[in-house]
């Protein structure tokens, strides 16, 4: 097991599948010449050449199209949305062609299709750079929609999300692809359903995904301290999630908080909230509660920027407020 | 803009004679098809939208006459019965389509707007207006990959080319060189506007300069003045291997789609448009050079109108609605090992 | 009190508000000429021009800036998108433009600009025309969402929009046009928050917004029969969402379901599911439920599309069921 | 495209002088703001992204010579300050902007992408590439339906002529006849994209035929030039209230934003065109002209530095951070009376 940084688990994941399959290309804003914005596709563009590593103009509507379309016959395009923000402009293809396709064509089509983008605040980007949109593709029948919390999950993810027959939507974040961790050295694939137990408690679960479920993980120290055993669980898939792993915790620890980076509004929060009603209401020993982002879009001003964006600390009191101990 | 010698001209007249019954044949029973569409609509045997071809038969027949129908890639808009026949795909199963039955070319999942058969290489009708024009390339990129000689061919309206997949698409398929042909089938309305209305140029081929593609306009009522336009056009993609974009002036006879009043257009726009009725102009070609009696042309339209009636409408009448228990079955491929973590894990 | 069918209430909305002020223009596709498609903008050609009835060529994602922009100087747009679906293509400029102008502006400028649009599934549109967006909308900060239910709504919810100085989007239904119902002779505006309750009772509250207020309406008749009384209230704003009035119904009735004609992932259910959670957890003496389409594209097969879509059958018997008595 | 007299040229040359020198007075302070920008980033007193203008001075400043700075509406994108420095948005507020204060141009809440100043008639920096044409267009509108005499200016990269909005809104703006000009300030990347790379057609004014909009292209580091050009183009707008476009060929001498390598340009295509420097061109052509001498300029150069050190910065620094009170509250109006049921029903 090496430690790897999170772009170069991606960067590894492209790799392999590239080699392996020539019908595997990646295209994007600024991918291959210049190597990825995030570095995510550094080298390959030297590897593999101009046919299959491709720099596009900024018209993400028709990449988002033309990869489609390139789909339905065989070939495995990986799209980079250099940032979620300017997924908006390709909804419309990703959302009326690659996930309806197979389905209206009453099953003859499949639209093998990978697009990833980071999404989430980082250093003061402001309103138009900050867009976290889990929450819109996860609401899409026909697209699954996974996010990785560490680097072997990047890894495991791109190569699982390449092979499968769906089109996959993977939620990275601006903020973590310098985050290191260890990836196996052996080929892995990634499931894209399920949940993760990242740690086991028996107080109350934290049901956290991508960069929150390290918030997660740091409160549930915090709270340890404080002899609060907290559960931490990774939604490492948003489309489906994951009903059966959402219930076993809950059952286990009939508290739940979801921790979400995102505003709250029909978001991840709130569609746990909803299954944990529907699959355990009568385990709750508390009402399951949310830590979302204040609901603006994202202001510049360092000092108003810390404000909306939940931290480990929101995490904590919140936990202590469900416990009654607020 | 390389002078390919025309198809129909290097055609022996035997063999001409064959091509043009064969492109009035179909024609007529593309006109025959959308007749039987319409009426059946009128008793709601028929859901949802539907839009009908009569008036811009030379396009789709014209065009493909001079393409590989059932190997090359066609793709279109919601308008799109005609283009599925003329690829190959059984009337009778568009037929059963547009009733909704499991026997449809898209088992009933897609209906009219969303004619698919894959075996015939017709990558399906779409609802939204200038969806299909990176879709196309799309295609074509894959077939570039794959190193085939099939090409891809995109039928659109005019009006779809104010959107901006249009200028997007075209300018990446310049630059990617993709052998993809756009066909725009200029019949001067979207739904209910005039292109005057909406579009500063109203020659849609000369504002493909700007992509660096070449691009030429044709009259797309006479089916042979398409088939030589197209020729060149098909050929270019093909042997070239980049785009090509031929406008087709035509009109649609009927309205938009059935709740379409159609007071926009003048009674006398409409009436000058029907004498450029692209089946009579063929067929009175065809009287004028000896090649068909009315009689002949009139034989055929029974034979046609028996077999819609006696065959095709029964097949879809006759066809069962799709599985309910295939509700859900092509939304998530279900049984994908990588889902699970790979087939080492045992996932399926 | 005249009778009016919900097409001519929005007209009439629209007529005198165009009469009114000549800042107030409406654009979309065959709006002017044509008078639209479900003639909301029937007349409005005719009286007030080409310069402020305007049929617009199918580019939606820039017919929405166009009027954000004109929006920012002072114009009332009131941009119509034909059908629901095609939103995606100008969500881009409905998300981080017209949302996000006052905010990153810091106040200085605002976006008093109205879209309407019809979703939801009609008599068998299938896949790529039977879209039920309103949950993307309503996750989007700076964003107003109204849905009416009645042609009362719909007249003052348009007459509101238009003076209101934020962006607002109203959610419409493809099968309500001909809907009729009274509308008040005078002048009326509609409140943009808020809830309604359209029919009291005390051992449920069903909650509906647009088409489901009537299934939950019927299907309340029908319950009556049986000796229950479900409380019907109408989500007509669904962002910001009434939480007052959520936690009102459900302290009483102590019981509810969300009625929704879209997909469950992430949508009205969830969210309000979620309010619940948050507001009133300690009065519920069922877990909350909801009822909501198979999430699936939409097929075009009558056959199947019945089977997507919820009736007030479905509602009749998922009370019966959170009330034990299924 | 009809022969307006260039406004330079009607000048008396002693206005001529008075011009001359305060656009390269404009251009100096210009130059040494985006580089103290620079330096400020680097110390983390900037945050979010930060993309500068040097090299491509001429380009604002040429074209708001022949504009009405703080009277015309202008919109662009994220490579904003200058910009809104031409329209007058003072220096200070834009550094407090950046630094994030509340006493910024928007208040602490837009950033460096997101400069605005109604006031002035600065309708905003937008991060999203493309964004801004339908925004210009629709400020159009309104200045023509309000029958005003002022016009809106868009400014947008190259690059951003991929984008839909781009297609779309030209067409729209020439159907609806808008008083909008277009300002393409072509330096030949999209980051690290050239433009060879990306787009079929290199002159971007070609673009524009297809839309029957007029347009012209013009060297855009001769700031002259630029002013000349953006004189025809103005008054087209301005008296025929219909659009124009406007090319003007450029470099920037940096990196795209501050994290950029670079690699994707050559040290010698970079030095071949800083011998095109806006300030060194004019400076050069007003020393010849005997308007100026060396050290008159250096002097300014003093007197700017000092400006920028001693008020502009001070002033971002000791500005208060925005109040977290304020935090919610442009998000959606909250005593609108139309929201509670109209001012009768009490709503505030
Ligand atoms: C994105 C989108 N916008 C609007 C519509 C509604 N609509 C359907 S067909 C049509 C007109 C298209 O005209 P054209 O492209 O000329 O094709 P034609 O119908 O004339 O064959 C419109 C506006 C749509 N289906 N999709
Ligand atoms: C919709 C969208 N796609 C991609 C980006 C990322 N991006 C920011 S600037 C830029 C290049 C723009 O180049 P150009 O328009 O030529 O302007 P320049 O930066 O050269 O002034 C790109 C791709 C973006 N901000 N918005
Ligand atoms: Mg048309
Ligand atoms: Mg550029």
């Amino acid at each position: 097991m090496a430690q790897m940084q999170f772009w170069d688990a991606i960067r590894r994941a492209y790799d392999e599948e590239m080699a392996r399959d020539p019908m595997v290309i990646t295209m994007g804003e600024d991918v291959a010449v210049a190597g990825g914005t995030y570095k995510a596709t550094n080298g390959l563009y030297e590897t593999y050449g101009g046919e299959r590593v491709i720099d596009t103009p900024i018209s993400e509507g028709s990449f988002m199209g033309i990869a489609t379309g390139a789909s339905m016959l065989g070939v495995r395009p990986v799209v980079e949305i250099m940032s979620v923000n300017f997924a908006w402009l390709a909804m419309d293809q990703l959302f009326n062609s690659a996930a309806k396709i197979r389905y209206m064509s009453g099953g003859q089509l499949m639209c093998p299709l990978v697009v990833r983008s980071p999404g989430g605040t980082a250093h003061q980007l402001a309103a138009q750079h900050s867009a976290r949109m889990e929450k819109v593709f996860m609401g899409i029948a026909g697209l699954r929609v996974v996010t990785p919390s560490n680097p072997k999950q990047a890894y495991g993810m791109l190569k699982a999300a390449i092979r499968c027959n769906d089109p996959v939507f993977i939620n990275e974040h601006e903020r973590m692809y310098n985050l290191a961790g260890e990836v196996p050295d052996e080929e892995y694939f990634h499931p894209l359903e399920g949940s993760e137990v990242a740690r086991p408690g028996r107080d109350i679960t934290l049901f956290g995904y991508n960069i929150s479920v390290h918030w997660c993980l740091r409160a549930a120290e915090e709270l340890s301290k404080q002899g609060i055993e907290a559960e931490v669980v990774d939604l490492f898939a948003l489309n489906p999630l994951d009903r059966e792993g959402i219930k076993a915790s809950v059952s286990k620890t009939h508290r739940a908080i979801i921790v979400e980076e995102a505003e709250a509004p029909v978001g991840v929060g709130s569609e746990v909230m909803a299954i944990i009603n529907e699959e355990c209401f009568w385990e709750l020993d508390a009402p399951p509660a949310r830590v979302s982002a204040v609901n603006t879009p994202i202001p510049y001003a360092a000092n108003l920027e810390k404000l909306v964006i939940p931290t480990e600390k929101d995490v904590v009191s919140k936990v202590l407020e469900v416990l009654g101990r607020g | 803009m390389p002078g390919y010698p025309p198809a129909a001209l290097l055609l022996e007249d035997s063999m001409k004679t064959a091509l043009r019954k064969k492109l009035l044949r179909d024609m007529l029973f593309a006109r025959r098809f959308e007749e039987q569409c319409y009426q059946d609509y009128q008793v709601r045997k028929i859901g949802g939208f539907l839009h009908l071809y009569p008036g811009q038969e030379a396009c789709a027949h014209g065009v493909m006459a001079a393409a590989r129908p059932g190997e090359d890639y066609v793709i279109t808009g919601y308008r799109d019965h005609v283009h599925a026949l003329v690829c190959g795909v059984p009337a009778k199963e568009v037929m059963a389509e547009l009733y909704g039955k499991a026997t449809g070319s898209s088992g009933g999942f897609g209906g009219s707007m969303h004619i698919f058969d894959a075996s015939k290489h017709f990558m399906g009708g779409y609802a939204l207006v200038g969806g299909p024009f990176p879709l196309a390339a799309g295609l074509a990129k894959a077939l570039k990959m794959q190193g085939r000689d099939e090409i891809a061919i995109c039928f659109l309206g005019d009006a779809a080319n104010n959107q901006g997949t249009f200028h997007e698409t075209l300018n990446m398929a310049s630059v990617w060189e993709l052998p993809v042909l756009f066909i725009c089938e200029n019949n001067l309305y979207g739904i209910g506007t005039s292109i005057e209305r909406s579009t500063a140029e109203l020659d849609q081929y000369k504002r493909v300069a700007a992509y660096r593609i070449p691009a030429a306009q044709a009259d797309g009522q006479d089916i042979e003045v398409v088939h030589e336009a197209a020729q060149i056009a098909v050929n270019h993609v093909r042997e070239k291997g980049t785009p090509y974009f031929l406008e087709l002036k035509t009109y649609r006879f009927r309205g938009h789609s059935m709740s379409d009043g159609g007071a926009y257009r003048s009674k006398e726009e409409v009436e000058e448009w029907r004498k450029k009725d692209p089946l009579e102009i063929l067929l009175a070609r065809m009287i004028e050079d000896g090649e068909i009696t009315r009689e002949e042309y009139d034989a055929w339209d029974e034979e046609i109108l028996s077999e819609i009636e006696d065959e095709i409408v029964p097949f879809a009448e006759n066809s069962p609605d799709p599985d309910p228990a295939d509700l859900t079955r092509y939304v998530l491929v279900e049984d994908d090992p990588y889902v699970h973590g790979g087939p080492s894990k045992g996932g399926a």
